[in-house]
């Protein structure tokens, strides 16, 4: 028996034998779970039981080192673990930014000091993190942010307003972008900041979206002391990890993309016979039945396509702005599917609460609304077609200015 | 066939464009929308709009109307959509009072046209059931003899303005099943009848629509409108007219939500250019203008066929909504895309234009449903 | 009676009377008909009576003034005319870049000389005009043009070539731009000849296309000695002539193809029926079905859009820039009509020529080839599309250069 | 499902590439057809892919195969789509080796299958006649029972190599009519026969067929090819496995054809700067590379589930043949738009590209057929 073999096994035992019998079968995406932190509240007993026999062996964070909270796994090993999870429908058991962004970007350029302090509490789900990239006037045009951090004894004082921060209300830290050098060039003049949402002059408040409700918030900092040593990389060189944290952010919003699309097709399908009264046999309507056809043949494509990837990964190719197809394909087809759920819905999908309106088609709705943004956030399609064409294709440069 | 205004309709749209700008400016939705407006509409502009003779445009001298044609009408519905305007044109004037002139009687249009003229009464017309589609036939509501009247049973659903409607035009079946042609019948069942209860929907784009339930209504013989069964054809020539109409709202909302991206995208400063200086959007921006450009053709053919050329109307309708249709979807995918976050955000106006062409992309046939009949019409 | 009328009868009357019986009927498009010129061989007499007739009464340029060879008719009654003739169904008794392109050139920009040496023998047919624009290294960027003309006593000598010239072989006399003046930037040294074909170093060469044999030409020139005389407009000043004359070709390629739009819903479908083997009800593929009607809704928006354009400049509005429109909207609208057409044809369009292919569906496959290059002639799709953008719409230049 | 080459594979694909790039570059096809030659592609060049193993790779050891995979082929397939390699890959590898392994005697098997893998024997199937359009059992041809064997009539038409086939596998109706699905019979059918009569067509892609027209063509009982009355089911299968096979070919030409065009994007200089500097250009070549990279996956995932998964096959097919239909179209398209004027001369390769684009995304279905395809296997 090979030596991987063996680990399935005994994970299999392990995992059998003790993960909670109430979570079993109710995994969802990669990003339904835990996502941790203060201020957490009102959370499932058995859902912190299961963080914590997992956080205990590493395995919420299974390829990261040992001494950060990690499990040291192979990459094979970890997606073994992955498989014994999904067998069982196990739910991660902690998610969010701290594991896919911050957390990585830190094992790159973080200080040891910064490992050791940031990413256990990441792998317990103590901290929960939130992104502060983009501002009012600062949305494709990152580098042009106007967040200010003086330098103030061993610490900076930062004033000025995030934008689209994800659940910032309900976060503890948040990892910024900040200019500290206003005379040097754009994108020289940056720096990348970690936050503690308590220290005074910070504060967060929600965004309503065109769909409704949002965890979307606006992040206002006034005079807000942060120290030197929560500066990542070097100061005036936030550029350089903020890159590199954009590039796990786009393999992220891919693969989360690909998960949420797997029932699509199902979806839509049943949607078609309960809009067109036709319980069985070809859709009446051959428009809708080409059209759904076409949206489940492009996530399909889609599926493979990321599994190709993650296959060219594991046999030692480098993940490189390719993440970019990724990102503007997974969005577009997510629009795309929404628009077509509520195409199938027809007058039924026009809803915005009940009455007279059924609850899946409210939720279409709301997704299609919603689902607009996914061409916008993390990067414009726009943005991404910029990149795809310069460091893909090898396309030159216009003369716009800083592109 | 006339594509261009003569200088009346021209002044006529310039009114028209001018009153909507101040007195329904979209604010005026928002407004609407954040206070739960029980109404959802001001009674007090209606009012003022039949005084400019807006709402009597197309019906007859004697009945306070200008018999003025739907080319005109849909003038003030361009100009009505560019501000999302949600006073009850469709429901009370297209199809309202339209259904009234197609097919009743003269006591029947003496009793509500002068006042639908006059901005006093509201008309709903109470076809559609939550299962209909895009099947006018598709009624399962049944009317039953009852002595010399009928009694009413059924459920009709997003009723345009239905919350409100002085007078309801209900369609139950007297003969047949669900989706058959014949044995549709339409009846006048006046607000506050026995039997007859109202609830008010919650739509995606904020418009007034109404849940219609009748339980036994008892109507009088006055109440039928055109002959028994013959229900069918009357929704069909409605359900076309009120396409065209539509679309010229949708000309106008896909204007208005087109002239506002191409004012953001000079403003709007990023990489230290406005955006509209990137090549990629401003093709995108101009392909826009063209598809603009060829609905707008489409919508004052339609419109002017309906009151001048009555053989090629079928046809131009089908073509005008099924452009419209896509047209608004795309012209607001696009304009969300282009003002990038804010656009998404509630605080922008963008979101209602999208949420209203959803709407009316959907209202009365969507574009699939137009492109078959069209093929139908043609003969293949 | 109005005026007008009495117009109508009149020509009603005088065609009834005098146009070749054997023409009646004939009539297709605005651009079948004689094309003239001193190549012209082996023509219908009756079509040179036609044409005699007609050039008689100034009615092959109605517009133009009488001095010139027109007829000086207001728009109305050219209409009028033209109505009369499709009435008879009476093709066109002239046709060519002379009347459409450099005739109107001439009439805003020639020189009195100029007027009357070219304009009658255009309306009589007596010479036929091809045009000298693009060059292998000037497509888009007409202006990058190298074609150089030196200045020699009274004239200039022309060196250089020319491409995408329709019918060089034919005509006789070429309108080209020239560089006059090499040190001035792009568009500021360029000059408006007027080439006489015959003239020595000119020959014209056959380019073949993918769709097979084609109208078009190179245009070499060597050593040809122009007079000064033939300069349009001022020497160093030909752009100015050149955008004129472009926006004529725009208008002409968008009626050309609302012309050649009527009749192809009713092609379209009888393909269907043969190809799908269904003489009468709704075609039996839907999805074909929803194609051919997709493709009538453009052609029928697209011919009221023309028409409303041509009733707005009847009515006293000036023809702008929207040319560019129908450059744009009429060859992709031609594209996907032809495109469509093999769609329909399936495996029976793949023919290039017999056996076993229909005559039907081998045009409708070389036509298919041919018309990729509709958005590629007479200015691009792309470079339409920037015109609209920035004159139409009033965006903001980029910093590319030159355009 | 495994997505990505092993390195024999990937050793294989590089032979194949440079093999192509050499012995068959683009000019070749060009020459064959300026030249009208009478068999249209090389016969010692099939010899020598014959020798490379290429020809056989699919077949049993025991008739000279090397028993590898479709996948293996694909790769073979591809990289002679890059240069619109003309051999018989389609016609006697797949189709007609495939019929014969699939439905063949051991005596059909042994007399053919070791010429075939030499690179002797030419075979193709006769199957669709003019009027099938995309339907397998639309077959007309008549094969009446004749003492043991049988006689055949009929015309087939676009025959893939038809003009120089040794062995023709004829389809003709044993019973039933017209698309009925019983009643089809598969016969071998050698050149020379009489009552067999080939005559070549020409094709847009310049790709070598033929109208094969039998009159009353005798065949003894050992010329039937599997059960009487059962060859829809088996033409059904040989589509499905053409339509991966030619997905890779397709494949292959979309990546040369867009590779070509990126190069005059980089070369081409307007406005004094490459064109490819122009954002608009960008994007669309961005789009392009996302539709190739989506097309590759299910290419690939559809090889892969020939060999090694067959109840995954019959979808990955039709996701293949129809996203590749799509591709190559949509990709040869923007080729000639971004080439310009000299993409429509003759003088440059990508019009070859864009013929064969269109025959291929043509044969064995076009995209509308495998997306109707999917949603029958889908159950919808």
């Amino acid at each position: 028996m090979a030596l991987d073999e063996a680990f399935g096994d005994e994970v299999r035992r392990w995992l059998e034998e003790h993960a909670p019998r109430s979570l079993r079968g109710t995994r969802r995406g990669r990003f339904d779970g835990f996502w941790g932190g203060r201020k957490a509240t009102g959370v499932d007993p058995d859902v912190l039981r299961w963080r914590d026999m997992m956080a205990e062996r590493g395995f919420t964070a299974p390829t990261w080192p040992r001494q950060y909270g990690g499990a040291g796994l192979s990459a094979a090993d970890a997606r073994t673990l992955d498989q014994e999870l999904a067998r069982l429908g196990l739910p991660p058991a902690v998610v969010g930014f701290g594991l896919t962004m911050i957390g990585p970007t830190l094992l790159d350029y973080g200080t040891e000091a910064q490992k050791r302090r940031h990413l256990p509490a990441i792998c317990r789900g103590e901290i929960r993190w939130c992104q502060g990239y983009s501002e009012p006037q600062a949305g494709s045009d990152l580098a042009s942010l106007r967040t200010r951090a003086v330098p103030d004894g061993d610490a900076f004082v930062v004033d000025g307003q995030k934008v689209w921060t994800s659940y910032a209300d309900l976060s503890d830290w948040i990892f910024c972008l900040v200019r500290t050098d206003p005379a040097a060039k754009k994108q020289q003049g940056i720096t990348f900041l970690l936050i503690d949402m308590e220290t005074p002059g910070v504060t967060a408040r929600r965004i309503a979206l065109i769909s409704g409700a949002s965890p979307f918030c606006e992040v206002f900092l006034e005079g807000v002391r942060v120290p030197r040593a929560q500066v990542v990389g070097e100061v005036n060189g936030g550029w350089t990890v903020a890159k590199a944290l954009l590039g796990y952010e786009r393999s992220m919003i891919g693969e989360a993309i690909g998960g949420q699309l797997a029932t699509s097709e199902a979806q839509l399908v049943s949607g078609a016979r309960r809009h067109l009264g036709a319980a069985a046999g070809p859709l009446p309507d051959p428009s809708l039945r080409d059209a759904i056809v076409r949206n489940a043949m492009d996530e399909r494509a889609f599926a493979l396509t990321i599994e190709r990837a993650r296959q060219g990964v594991q046999s030692g190719r480098a993940p490189g702005p390719e993440s970019s197809i990724m990102k503007v394909a997974g969005s577009e087809l997510k629009q795309r599917r929404w628009e077509l759920a509520v195409r199938i819905a027809g007058p039924a999908g026009l809803g915005w609460e009940g009455p007279g309106f059924a609850a899946d088609d409210l939720e279409a709705t709301r997704e299609w609304l919603r689902s607009r943004a996914n061409t916008i956030e993390g990067g414009t399609s726009e943005i991404q077609l910029d990149i795809l064409a310069r460091r893909v294709l090898g396309l030159p440069s216009g003369k716009e200015a800083g592109r | 066939m006339k594509l261009i205004l003569d200088e009346e309709q021209a002044a006529l749209l310039k009114t028209a464009r001018q009153f909507m700008d101040e007195r329904s400016p979209v604010s005026r939705v928002r407004e609407l929308r954040d206070s739960a407006d029980a109404t959802g509409f001001s009674r007090a502009l209606w009012k003022r709009m039949a005084e400019l003779g807006w709402v009597g445009l197309n019906l007859p001298e004697a009945y306070g109307g200008s018999e003025l044609g739907l080319f005109e009408l849909c003038l003030i519905l361009e100009a009505g959509g560019r501000n999302l305007c949600p006073e009850p044109f469709l429901s009370t004037v297209v199809l309202g009072a339209g259904a009234l002139m197609a097919a009743g009687t003269d006591a029947q249009k003496a009793a509500w046209l002068p006042r639908v003229a006059e901005g006093d009464a509201i008309v709903a017309l109470a076809s559609d059931e939550a299962n209909s589609r895009y099947d006018v036939c598709a009624i399962e509501a049944r009317a039953e003899l009852d002595g010399d009247g009928y009694r009413l049973s059924g459920e009709k659903s997003q009723v345009l303005d239905g919350h409100v409607a002085d007078l309801l035009i209900v369609s139950a079946r007297t003969a047949g099943g669900r989706s058959d042609r014949e044995g549709v019948t339409l009846f006048l069942v006046e607000a506050g009848t026995p039997g007859l209860s109202v609830t008010r929907q919650s739509r995606v784009d904020g418009r007034n629509a109404a849940i219609v339930t009748l339980e036994s209504v008892e109507v009088g013989p006055g109440a039928l409108l055109g002959a028994p069964g013959a229900g069918c054809a009357l929704l069909e020539t409605l359900r076309q007219r009120a396409a065209a109409a539509v679309s010229a709202e949708m000309l106008g909302l896909a204007s208005a939500a087109y002239e506002q991206t191409l004012a953001y995208l000079k403003e709007r400063v990023q990489f230290g250019v406005p955006i509209g200086s990137f090549q990629a959007l401003q093709h995108r921006a101009a392909r826009l203008f063209i598809e603009l450009e060829l609905a707008r053709s489409s919508v004052l053919a339609a419109a002017r066929a309906a009151d001048d050329d009555p053989a090629a109307f079928p046809e131009l309708a089908a073509l005008a909504k099924a452009r419209a249709s896509e047209l608004v979807i795309h012209v607001t995918n696009e304009a969300v895309q282009m003002h990038g976050g804010i656009g998404m955000t509630d605080e922008l106006d963008i979101g209602f234009y999208m949420k209203r062409a959803r709407a009316t992309a959907v209202a009365f046939g969507d574009a699939s449903f137009w492109r078959t009949r069209w093929a139908d019409l043609r003969g293949y």
